[in-house]
């Protein structure tokens, strides 16, 4: 696995005076090509701190970063737009509805990088954003509503459909379907490993869902207070967490009835229900 | 669990809103469930199923673009929708209190967390003021919360997120109401504080033998900490079940889906399957009988045109309401 | 009903302010000593005024001199505050915290204040009372813009917006401009209103426009001084079309305001 | 506990120093524009000639370069030396002291009674959403809104006097016949109380009546507006809504909206008292009333530009000390202001 992306000694604080306090603590990460990498935490973890910075969103205060080799941290996150690497980072944001232009079509927002970094045009253009749209699972009649008129599932799709129209080597993604009902999250959880194996993209997931990243990545570093207190691959943590952070995150999920398999697939199965 | 006579009653509850561009939304159709004394039922739909509304219909705190068309609710007997106005706001935070998403926002930012438990008791019956504060520090060390004596006299905006959401137990068990309703209590906590106020509702309701109806969407929380789930979609209620007999034996499609959509300890990517469609727009016109018929892989022309019935199983603990229940 | 009323008031005085001279019955400047002072008829919708002019032509001559003043006054204000607010909204740090203070010193002078002194040091024209007025204005705008646009910046979609490789010209002026447009125009026709009011006053208390000029102020405050002697028509007709202006602006700017609040969108 | 609050209130007094300072500079700027040299207007009696100006200009500082100007201004302004009015002939100091009280009578008189309608109205507004009560308060603030404060002032005088002759003449504070009671506060209608003479009472009583009713009125619209937006979003709050779900009693769930709808609300007033501070030129005019705003306009007519310098300063000074009150006032209603600063 080649690494694609490199971060060392990640440092970021808010707040001046006594007030001054680390979001990010001193965090490495690596990504490698095409890898499903979470980045697990609860709220005030830093974890979406992190993504802001991966995306170069954010500037950060020390500590290196390294995409495809090349150094891209010196450059602040002002200037990140007018950078050759833009379109080989983008971001899906968690409030889908606020992600997208009130006053502009969904095809319009998805046409915008495209025009302003790939610099398409005409037919060439149209058929980028329709294709990325189709690839994202929408509705062609769906393509020139307003944000107002989608549901949160289509706005979901909507907003992977514009992050990958530029075929982005790394994709950061946070909270991808935290404000989406379960019925429709199940169908975005498959759309993105799907896009993640066919475009061979690098993908992050930002989540406090333990649930969601252990169906969809391979390897998860767990944080806490802005440092990284455990990491590895997805199966062996969640199975036998080392840290006391992860033990305790995963003690607090409400504890399904312990089954092989689904409790439906074989009928009259006999099942050891989990004594409460 | 022994059978006693229900604590709250609720039978074919429908209630409509009249909506800002005209027309109604019929958000509640023919709801109706039971809850035991010292019971904890989960009530679990996702959004803009209907579940909220149910909780405010149950309080009687809709505004007044709601309107309840059809349906008997009954507290200990006492019929709740023909209530006064006076005797409502006595049974509020008496015999029925609640609990609102996010709770610590519920607390009055510029007023001490003593006074404003002090001010729920002497709504209900405590006559001194002494008494009350002493009440209230009690209440505040009841939930957990450390130097209750001191902590009283701090404002919400001086307290963790944590303790914000204990003081708000506390305002509603102040009066040891007999019913606790947590609507979307939990939803947006972290894991672990969720698990934290779940343990301590479940502690103060075994303590005070008060039954709790647990509001989510989250179907792995309901089976983890109620005794019987009830599965509501669009405003109709599709089944209830003892929870471990739910998870195991589902007999609506619908509740099968949800089973097979959330994902949990034991489930991989490729069988978790996500609902196709929407929930329907009550507000329609030609809203079908059973309003899970757009979504259903088992519909029939039956199910667009007669109401689903309510079958039991012989116990009467497992009702569903499908015309081909699994 | 209570926009579509407004608005209609308001095209009225737009069409007086622009065929005004055209269709007054008299020359508002010509004297007729001998009708002097005469109660409305038919022949003088308003009355005449101490030297005979015909009141109601006057008052349409007058929306000449107070529209075109409001609305000079407004675009000035709402050009520079829109920019300088987006500018300390977007860019924030050091930059907003002293414009911030500018705003805070420019608040402490009430309109008449600001009028008085720049009528003092620049002389007694209706260009200053313009400026005034847009110098008073301008704290509303700078506020306004900077709430609005630092409240979107952290936005999803301007975040996106950066993603797609815009520069921060183009995220403030074709992302975050356009969508706190609406909320602007409530505050300009809300600002017309006061712009009437305030240029109305000033020249009530004898600073801009000097006699004969027609304006709306003015014709009241030529009127008050007959009204202890019974001629209430003099300063009636103006004072009834000034309020009818002012009540067409802020009435737009009110059920506007109604639309775009986020308590009415829901 | 109050190290926090002793250290909010200093913070806020300093918060008045860029208020009085920027106050300063303006009026130092506004009289460097003046058209004419003031050392060449002052000496332009008979007979001066280019040395006598000359000497006046550098007798006046004239010639030193605009910071020492400044210094020397500023240096003057801290001893209370406003520069002298030729046309009242004593210092502008000891004139604006003395018609001060008039003109905060009149605001403070005009916004108690747009508060004793205004708050009321704006509440049950915010009760009934939507209802015919709610839209009629809401058209009633537009047009009160509307209307200019000279419109409403020479209209009332009209009406009240001389149609109906309820209101006495509309010609200065007290009625001239009368001997005006020894000044003690300077508001008239407490310095003749205290003088114990009622017949003063009365008629300075009686003559204010009008000036602060079209005060009011003026007033009205923004206070009824601003109370309801203040209500309406405190009682939609979520604390709001579980008080009631606790089956607290409606006056204390009213009494909860309140007290959280009391911080804004002093806001409000502190905004609305500073914007009647400019309407008050207007009514003093109409009315005659002699406070600042007509002693400034005075002067603005007789190129008296001290007395017209003074005038911006006092009005700043008043403008900054409402601000520090507002603030202080805050402080109390709302306990999260001064930890949070």
């Amino acid at each position: 696995m080649t690494v694609l992306f490199q971060a060392r000694g990640l440092r970021k604080a808010f707040g001046n005076g006594e007030h001054r306090r680390y979001a990010v603590d001193g965090v490495d990460i690596t990504v490698a090509e095409g890898e499903a990498l979470a980045l697990a935490g609860e709220s005030g973890s830093g974890k979406s701190t992190i993504g802001l910075i991966m995306a170069r969103l954010l500037d950060h205060d020390e500590g290196e970063i390294l995409f495809d080799g090349q150094e891209i941290g010196k450059c602040s996150a002002r200037r990140a737009a007018q950078q050759p690497w833009r379109a080989q980072i983008q971001m899906v944001f968690q409030d889908a509805g606020g992600a997208f232009d009130p006053r502009l079509s969904i095809s319009d927002s998805v046409a915008l990088p495209l025009r302003r970094l790939s610099h398409s045009r005409g037919n060439a253009l149209t058929h980028a954003v329709e294709d990325a749209l189709d690839r994202a699972g929408l509705a062609g009649h769906l393509f020139r509503r307003k944000p107002h008129e989608l549901s949160g599932g289509q706005l979901a799709r909507a907003g992977i459909a514009r992050a990958i129209a530029l075929r982005p080597r790394l994709l950061i993604l946070d909270e991808p379907t935290a404000a989406l009902d379960v019925s429709v999250q199940a169908g975005i959880l498959h759309l993105l490993n799907e896009l993640r194996r066919d475009l061979n993209m690098a993908m992050v997931f930002v989540s406090h869902d333990l649930n969601v990243l252990r169906v969809l990545c391979s390897r998860v570093m767990v944080m806490e207070h802005g440092n990284i207190v455990e990491e590895g691959p997805v199966g062996r943590v969640f199975a036998s967490p080392a840290h006391p952070f992860t033990t305790r995150l995963l003690a607090a999920l409400p504890k399904w009835p312990r089954s092989e398999g689904l409790p439906h697939q074989l009928p009259g199965s006999a099942l050891i229900i989990h004594s409460q | 669990m022994p059978v006693l006579a229900p604590l709250l009653t609720v039978r074919r509850l429908s209630l409509a809103f009249a909506l800002p561009q005209g027309g109604r939304a019929s958000v509640l159709d023919g709801l109706s469930l039971d809850i035991a004394p010292q019971e904890a039922l989960a009530l679990v739909g996702e959004s803009g199923s209907g579940k909220s509304v149910f909780a405010l219909a149950l309080l009687r705190l809709l505004d007044r673009h709601a309107e309840i068309t059809d349906g008997e609710i009954r507290i200990e007997g006492e019929d709740l929708l023909h209530a006064s106005d006076k005797r409502m706001q006595d049974l509020r935070g008496k015999t029925l209190a609640i609990i609102f998403q996010n709770p610590a926002s519920s607390l009055n930012p510029i007023r001490r967390i003593g006074r404003q438990i002090a001010d729920v008791l002497l709504a209900h019956g405590e006559r001194s003021a002494d008494a009350a504060r002493r009440r209230a520090v009690q209440m505040l060390a009841r939930v957990g919360i450390q130097d209750a004596a001191r902590r009283a006299n701090a404002y919400p905006f001086e307290l963790s997120g944590g303790m914000k959401q204990r003081v708000m137990i506390a305002l509603a068990l102040a009066a040891s109401p007999r019913l606790l309703i947590a609507d979307e209590a939990t939803t947006g906590l972290d894991v672990t504080t969720q698990a934290m106020v779940m343990d301590l509702i479940h502690e103060q309701a075994r303590a005070n033998n008060m039954a709790t109806l647990l509001i989510t969407h989250d179907l792995a929380l309901a089976a983890e900490r109620c005794d019987r789930i009830a599965v509501i979609h669009a405003g109709q209620l599709v089944e209830s079940a003892p929870a471990a007999r739910l998870l195991t034996a589902a007999r609506h499609p619908y509740t099968r889906a949800l089973l097979t959509a959330t994902p949990h300890a034991g489930s991989t990517l490729a069988n978790l399957r996500a609902i196709p469609g929407q929930a329907p727009d009550t507000a329609a016109a030609d809203l079908p009988a059973c309003r899970y018929y757009a979504r259903c892989d088992r519909r029939t022309e039956l199910c667009k045109s007669l109401p689903p019935m309510q079958t039991a199983s012989s116990n009467g603990a497992h009702v569903v309401a499908c015309h081909h229940p699994l | 009903m209570k926009y579509g009323s407004s608005a209609l008031l308001l095209a009225l005085f737009l069409a007086l302010a622009i065929a005004g001279p055209a269709v007054a019955p008299y020359n508002p400047l010509a004297y007729a000593l001998a009708d002097r002072l005469q109660p409305p008829s038919l022949h003088h919708w308003f009355g005449t005024d101490a030297l005979g002019r015909d009141v109601f032509s006057r008052t349409l001559a007058a929306a000449r001199t107070d529209l075109p003043a409001a609305a000079a006054a407004v675009i000035l204000s709402s050009l520079i505050g829109v920019s300088v607010g987006a500018a300390c909204g977007y860019l924030g740090g050091a930059i907003d915290r002293w414009v911030g203070r500018v705003v805070d010193v420019m608040m402490a002078f009430p309109l008449f204040v600001v009028a008085v002194a720049l009528v003092a040091a620049l002389g007694n024209s209706l260009t200053n009372v313009v400026l005034a007025t847009a110098v008073i204005n301008l704290p509303f705008y700078i506020r306004l813009v900077r709430a609005e646009i630092a409240a979107r910046r952290q936005l999803g979609y301007v975040m996106a917006a950066r993603l797609a490789g815009c520069g921060h010209g183009y995220i403030i002026g074709r992302v975050l401009i356009p969508n706190i447009a609406p909320i602007i125009a409530v505050q300009i026709s809300l600002n017309l209103g006061w712009a009437v009011l305030n240029t109305s006053g000033l020249s009530f208390i004898g600073l801009g426009v000097r006699p004969p000029t027609p304006e709306w102020g003015a014709l009241v405050s030529d009127g008050a001084q007959y009204l202890l002697t019974g001629q209430w028509w003099v300063a009636l007709g103006p004072s009834l079309v000034l309020v009818l202006a002012v009540f067409a602006f802020t009435l737009i700017g009110d059920t506007a305001h109604d639309l775009f609040s986020p308590r009415s969108a829901r | 506990m109050n190290a926090s609050l002793i250290s909010f209130v200093l913070r806020r007094v300093l918060t008045v120093l860029p208020v009085l300072v920027g106050a300063t500079v303006f009026t130092f700027v506004v009289m460097r524009l003046l058209p004419a040299d003031p050392a060449a207007f002052l000496a332009s009696g008979p007979g001066m000639g280019a040395a006598d100006i000359a000497a006046l200009r550098a007798k006046l500082g004239l010639d030193r370069s605009l910071p020492v100007q400044f210094g020397l201004y500023a240096w003057q302004l801290l001893h209370g030396d406003f520069g002298h009015s030729f046309v009242t002939g004593n210092p502008v100091a000891l004139d604006l002291l003395q018609r001060l009280p008039a003109s905060l009578e009149l605001a403070c008189g005009g916004l108690l009674i747009a508060a004793v309608i205004g708050m009321p109205l704006g509440i049950a507004a915010a009760l009934r959403p939507g209802s015919l009560f709610d839209t009629a308060c809401r058209a009633l603030a537009v047009l009160g809104g509307a209307l200019p404060g000279f419109v409403i002032g020479v209209f009332l005088i009209y009406l009240c006097y001389f149609k109906l002759s309820w209101a006495p003449e509309p010609t200065g504070q007290i009625d001239a016949a009368l001997s005006a009671p020894r000044i003690v506060t300077g508001f008239l209608v407490i310095d003749s109380l205290l003088a114990g003479n009622m017949t003063a009472f009365a008629s300075a009583l009686g003559r204010m009546v009008l000036p602060s009713l079209t005060m009011a009125l003026f007033a009205l619209a923004p206070v009824m507006r601003m109370t309801r937006a203040a209500m309406v979003t405190a009682l939609a709050s979520d604390y709001i809504r579980s008080s009631r779900a606790l089956g607290l009693p409606n006056r204390l769930v009213l009494r909860y909206a309140l007290e959280n709808a009391g911080a804004p609300l002093i806001t409000m007033f502190g905004l609305i008292f500073s914007y009647m501070l400019g309407a008050n030129v207007v009514v003093e005019k109409v009315f005659a009333w002699p406070g600042i705003g007509a002693y400034a306009l005075d002067g603005l007519q007789a190129a008296d530009y001290s007395a017209v310098q003074g005038f911006i300063l006092v009005v700043a000074a008043v403008f900054a000390a409402v601000n520090l009150l507002v603030d202080l006032l805050c402080g109390w209603a709302d306990p999260r202001i001064p930890r949070a600063a």
